[in-house]
């Protein structure tokens, strides 16, 4: 393939890229292999697979991307699956009250503004979305709303202090440990439905052993501990 | 026109310059501003318009101290009511040439004085161009523009910054006569930069001559010119004299007009607008002074008048030689060839007949 | 049919940012244009920074500055009760800062243009320093403006990445077509995108094809 | 100790494009400053479009005019093997077009400056035009070429939407500084992200002071 | 100096102006272009130089076409073969005097030429000047830098672009010799443009008249200067006369030279360089002849020559009358007051003396 660069060139929405970091370090100690990152938006990532990026792996932040790859041929039938879920946070760094309730804050709270990710582009703000109407929050809080590109820079706007509040992801806290103080309330799996994260295999990767065993990897236990400690839960 | 007394006491350092002027001017007319170039004619008259904001010392106008750095004392140049020709016109480019003096006329009637735009249009002839965009304009036509957007500036005091230097000939006759009439025009005494001699003594009564940054002399121009050799100091133009003449008499008939000088008459083409009684600055080419030993028959010259040979300048390394001639009370300078001079056998005292072909007014340029 | 608010939005930005900059861009060009200071390369290299750095960067860090519990951003609150990022007069700060190098150099150049010639000319005419900025400089310097606030203009209308990070993208208020283009294209809506792309082109192209004609007929006139 | 890699890479594209930019951007601009042609708004226009639309939009037009499948791309390929997009020289290419401006522009001013008297005089020397460009019209055109490079130097160094999406954030092949910044943000990195953009910010505000006082003392030996 | 054919047909429309010119010129030595402002010269000028692309017609110079448009040949400048200075001398800024001139030199070389650097900086007094940046020189040293830098491209014509304008007379008179050796320096024919009829006298063999576009007459300077008026198109210089005149005797101790014109004697300071037998060209302003009806007593006049009185023109409008003076076979022309004509009786036919004060060379500007 055009990948010169090692063996295994992986595509990753960028919301997951510090865990595939880790998983990179592991799998290439393991196997002796050599991976390459390459992260972006989903959306960014699916436009260039269509014009020819040498990807091996996309590893999305939604079902949907991938799903249309495997539709228009660019990606290897079968071989979608969810290689993780993502936890949905809402977090308050102000915050002093010990046990903090996000619904009770999001309804009684005095702030300014909460920061969601783009719910068009971005699986963790389509989920706060739902979150809101479940709660039935949606339309009193609308004026408060503001929008982050993605979930990076909900976090970001959330973590400078122009929003008091926003919907994060748990893997941000994780890594964020320092700013993660405050009130943080992991929203019940029942608001929304399940940020499901799915990878695929390109059909350029089809013969590409490399590729075959990074996506077998993920899928291994000592993957799945790396994701549960960055804040996912398995697929 | 009344005096004005212009108090100069500054310095100016440049990197390889230094002004230096402290004088007094009593400021009448149009005084000049005399020198060789780089001898810091404009940079004084730039440091009085209060444009040269590093100038050091004091400078007063009258009544009103323009700047006084002891005092912290510096007035902007808007607020000096000086106004400024410079040599390169600067008309504004973005209007016409009514927006330009309109510009001058209407903030000087903010400030209180009245200009009259018609009679600065009709004084300096720029009806015709009206419309004109600066750039469109002629060298000669900008200057003359530039002079009436000065003039409706109604300013106490009027800098000239070589207004004729680069106009060819005919361009700097056309002008001369509405440079004459500008204090008349304005109202305000004039202080002119030249390195031009026949330009100076065309229109000055007084003189500031300049050298290195600093003043030489200053005074009546008839005074500092008999009393420096300002030869030397204008660039090119060869020994001249300058006389002050008194018109007697104005023949209609055949044009000319009879002028009375130290004592002996004169006739020149009739001067337009010269009156009787009126005081005219002759200019004389050195050149232009034959000497005869005997009064001569009948002949084209008009002016040949009896003179009394003094100072004879002459070396063997030039052709020509110098002859002062003493013309009734005045002093006029004859350039004449060596051989003519040992051939006259000339001497200091003799009496002998001053022929003078040329003798023009100053700054009739030809 | 795509949704104007977008466009309209932007319109609005780029009108708003190019009056603010022109207001603080010619005192600014003029100072640049003629001090003397040791400290103006100096300012000079701060006002082209924005070209340096990554929008988003800019945005991040003003994000940063306008925090309502940064200096900036608490004032802010404190003088208008709302706070500056998300807010229409926060994206026109950022725009500001990032496109201030568009206003700023070419308004520079054409100050320098037109020299101290004119500029003294006037004040021997009894113009005050402002009376001749106003009535001689800037008529002088009218190509230059132009071209000042069509650059600023049209940059404005390009910038995004500020834009994105500072605005909160919230439709109506902060929602200006470049954010628009980009969601389209990442939600892989791509005729919408090129709807609305085709659009900002022809429109730019108009403008500076018009902007550059009158440019050059200018430049006749005055030779 | 940040990576630096990117850094390396983004002083190694930003020189290239400085360098295609100059050699594109000399005749073009030579083209400009002297041609009477009714074209030239239309031209001018079209080298002043990168600085209007949003640089992820431009990005993506890129990456679809660079797919493999698309006749420039496939050209490419064909050409040399490997395909435009994702590759070091795609990044080239983009950013090429996306800095235009900032080459042409500030190189049309200077020849203007320069004007057709010094070009003639040559030419009565039995100076062909290429040798009077050469040896005339450039050296007299120093101070703008300067600024035509930094500018130009400087915004690629900057740039970043068009950068990602056509080069696609590969590690030490398309990841340059702004998307390292960008990507330390996205992913709650600050602190490299803080290290990252005080180290361009130092680097860029040092050059241009540089620059901007070269350029003054040039400025005083010419007067 | 051989005679090298110029042979113009071309035609060029401008939105207010169009040149037109169908002509052959043998030029030899120094020719000038001569005409009032906005006539062509320039125009005429740059095209012959390949730098008026859109000029039309033909052009030959020569063996060699340079413009054939039916033909479909247009030569681009750099191949012409022409040195062209302009009036604003176009030294290139960003190199040092030397480095003008090498880049002359150097393409000239190529071309298979032998500039001679040295021998150029001698005869253009420039080797002081050799380091200077060519914007610190002053208006008369850079137009000498442009000199010899035209010199140093080994052209096979060279125009001239008015390059005294513009400078003060000190700086005209120091480069006038540097003209007037540049046929011989360079060794090609030069065309001159110029607006004043006495640098032409000073400097031409042979005169081109120009006109609104069109070449009124061409011809050697004396023919043309008798067939036509050309005082009214040289702006603002007055009447005067152009005589050309043998050396016949040089005297050392006098520092006077006599020459013959006409069958007469003159007498006149002896020019620098001067040889017994050489022609040279006189001006005579008509203002500096005046008209004796005796042979004067002794004077200091050298010129007193018996002339007979030709053509009297006089009008009530002007103060001055031109009477024209045939001195041996020599027309020259005497500007006296009316009153000293009515008062002479003066008659056509009448025979009288002309005292010429001032005859000097042409071009030696005072
Ligand atoms: N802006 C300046 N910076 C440095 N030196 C200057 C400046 N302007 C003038 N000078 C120098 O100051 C000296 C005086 O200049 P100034 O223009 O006053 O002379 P000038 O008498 O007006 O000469 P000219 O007759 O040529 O106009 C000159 O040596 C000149 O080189
Ligand atoms: N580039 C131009 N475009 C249009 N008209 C021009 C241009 N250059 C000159 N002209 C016009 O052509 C005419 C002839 O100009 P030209 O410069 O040849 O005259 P000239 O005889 O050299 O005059 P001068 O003695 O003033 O130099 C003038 O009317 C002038 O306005
Ligand atoms: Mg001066
Ligand atoms: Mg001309």
């Amino acid at each position: 393939g055009q990948a010169h660069q090692g063996d295994v060139m992986v595509a990753v929405a960028t919301n997951f890229l510090d865990t595939a970091k880790v998983l990179e370090a592991e799998f290439e100690a393991e196997t002796a292999l050599e991976v390459t990152l390459s992260s972006g938006s989903t959306g960014q990532l699916y436009s260039q697979i269509e014009n020819g990026a040498p990807f091996d792996i996309f590893l999305a932040a939604d079902t949907d991307r991938p799903r249309r790859l495997v539709d228009a041929g660019n990606g290897l039938e079968g071989t979608q699956f969810t290689y993780a879920t993502g936890r949905l946070v809402l977090w308050m760094p102000a915050s002093q009250t010990p046990d903090f309730d996000g619904a009770d804050e999001l309804r009684d709270g005095s702030y300014r503004a909460l920061a969601l990710a783009n719910p068009a582009l971005a699986p963790y703000g389509a989920a706060a979305e739902e979150t809101l109407v479940s709660l039935d929050l949606a339309d009193s809080l609308s004026d408060r709303i503001v929008y982050g590109q993605n979930i990076g820079q909900a976090y970001a706007l959330v973590a400078s202090g122009n929003a008091e509040m926003g919907f994060v992801a748990a893997s941000q806290l994780v890594k964020g440990a320092a700013d993660g103080q405050g009130g943080v309330w992991e929203v019940p799996g029942d608001l929304h439905a399940p940020i499901r994260q799915d990878v695929v295999l390109m059909q350029r990767a089809a013969g590409n052993e490399a590729a075959l065993q990074f996506i077998a990897f993920l899928r291994s236990d000592k993957a799945l501990s790396i994701m549960r400690d960055h804040g996912y839960e398995e697929g | 026109m009344s005096a004005d007394r212009l108090s100069l006491d500054i310095a100016l350092a440049r990197e390889t310059f230094g002004l230096k002027v402290r004088e007094d001017l009593a400021l009448e007319g149009v005084t000049a501003v005399f020198g060789p170039s780089g001898s810091g004619k404009t940079t004084l008259l730039r440091a009085i318009a209060g444009l040269e904001t590093a100038s050091e010392g004091r400078i007063s106008f009258g009544e009103t101290v323009w700047q006084d750095r002891a005092a912290g004392v510096y007035v902007a140049a808007h607020r000096r009511a000086v106004a400024y020709v410079f040599q390169d016109a600067r008309l504004f480019s973005h209007l016409d040439v009514q927006g330009n003096l309109d510009f001058a006329a209407k903030r000087a009637r903010k400030a209180g004085r009245s200009p009259d735009v018609d009679a600065a249009i009709a004084a300096f002839g720029i009806d015709g161009l009206l419309e004109r965009r600066a750039v469109s304009l002629s060298g000669g036509e900008s200057r003359r523009v530039a002079l009436a957007r000065a003039v409706l500036s109604c300013p106490d005091l009027m800098l000239l910054d070589e207004p004729l230097t680069g106009l060819d000939r005919a361009a700097r006759r056309d002008i001369l006569p509405f440079l004459k009439s500008l204090p008349e025009h304005s109202g305000c005494p004039v202080l002119y930069v030249s390195h031009d001699l026949e330009e100076v003594a065309a229109l000055a009564s007084a003189i500031v001559v300049m050298e290195a940054g600093r003043v030489l002399a200053n005074g009546p121009v008839g005074e500092i010119g008999r009393s420096l050799d300002l030869g030397p100091l204008s660039e090119g133009a060869g020994p001249a004299s300058l006389i002050e003449a008194t018109v007697t008499r104005i023949d209609t008939d055949s044009g000319l007009m009879a002028l009375e000088a130290g004592g002996e008459t004169l006739l020149l083409p009739t001067a337009p607008g010269a009156r009787e009684a009126e005081k005219l600055r002759l200019f004389i080419d050195a050149r232009d002074v034959a000497i005869a030993v005997e009064r001569p028959g009948p002949m084209s010259i008009r002016n040949v008048l009896p003179a009394r040979v003094g100072r004879i300048v002459s070396s063997d390394a030039a052709a020509d030689a110098l002859v002062d001639l003493t013309i009734g009370s005045e002093l006029i300078r004859a350039q004449i060839t060596r051989h003519a001079l040992s051939e006259l056998k000339l001497e200091t005292g003799q009496q002998v007949f001053a022929l003078m072909k040329s003798v023009r007014l100053a700054g009739d340029f030809r | 049919m795509p949704d104007l608010g977008p466009v309209l939005l932007s319109l609005h930005l780029a009108a708003v940012t190019t009056g603010i900059l022109l207001v603080i861009g010619v005192p600014l060009a003029y100072w640049l244009a003629t001090t003397q200071a040791r400290l103006k390369p100096v300012v000079e290299a701060v006002t082209a920074l924005p070209l340096v750095l990554p929008p988003t960067v800019i945005g991040f860090y003003l994000l940063i500055l306008m925090n309502p519990s940064a200096p900036l951003g608490a004032a802010w609150v404190s003088l208008t009760g709302g706070t500056l990022s998300f807010s229409f007069s926060g994206l026109v700060f950022a725009s500001a800062i990032y496109s201030l190098p568009f206003m700023v150099q070419p308004l520079q150049s054409a100050f320098e243009a037109v020299g101290r010639g004119p500029m003294e000319a006037a004040a021997t005419l009894r113009a005050s320093r402002l009376d001749a900025v106003w009535n001689v400089l800037l008529p002088q310097s009218a190509r230059g403006i132009l071209t000042a606030c069509v650059l600023t203009f049209a940059h404005t209308i390009g910038e995004f990445g500020v834009v994105l990070m500072v605005g909160g993208n919230i439709p109506e208020r902060t929602r200006v077509i470049s954010i628009a283009i980009y969601e389209h294209v990442e939600s892989v809506e791509y005729a919408e995108a090129h709807i609305l792309s085709a659009g900002l082109l022809v429109f730019s192209f108009v403008t500076l094809v018009g902007v550059y004609a009158l440019n050059r007929s200018y430049r006749l006139r005055v030779s």
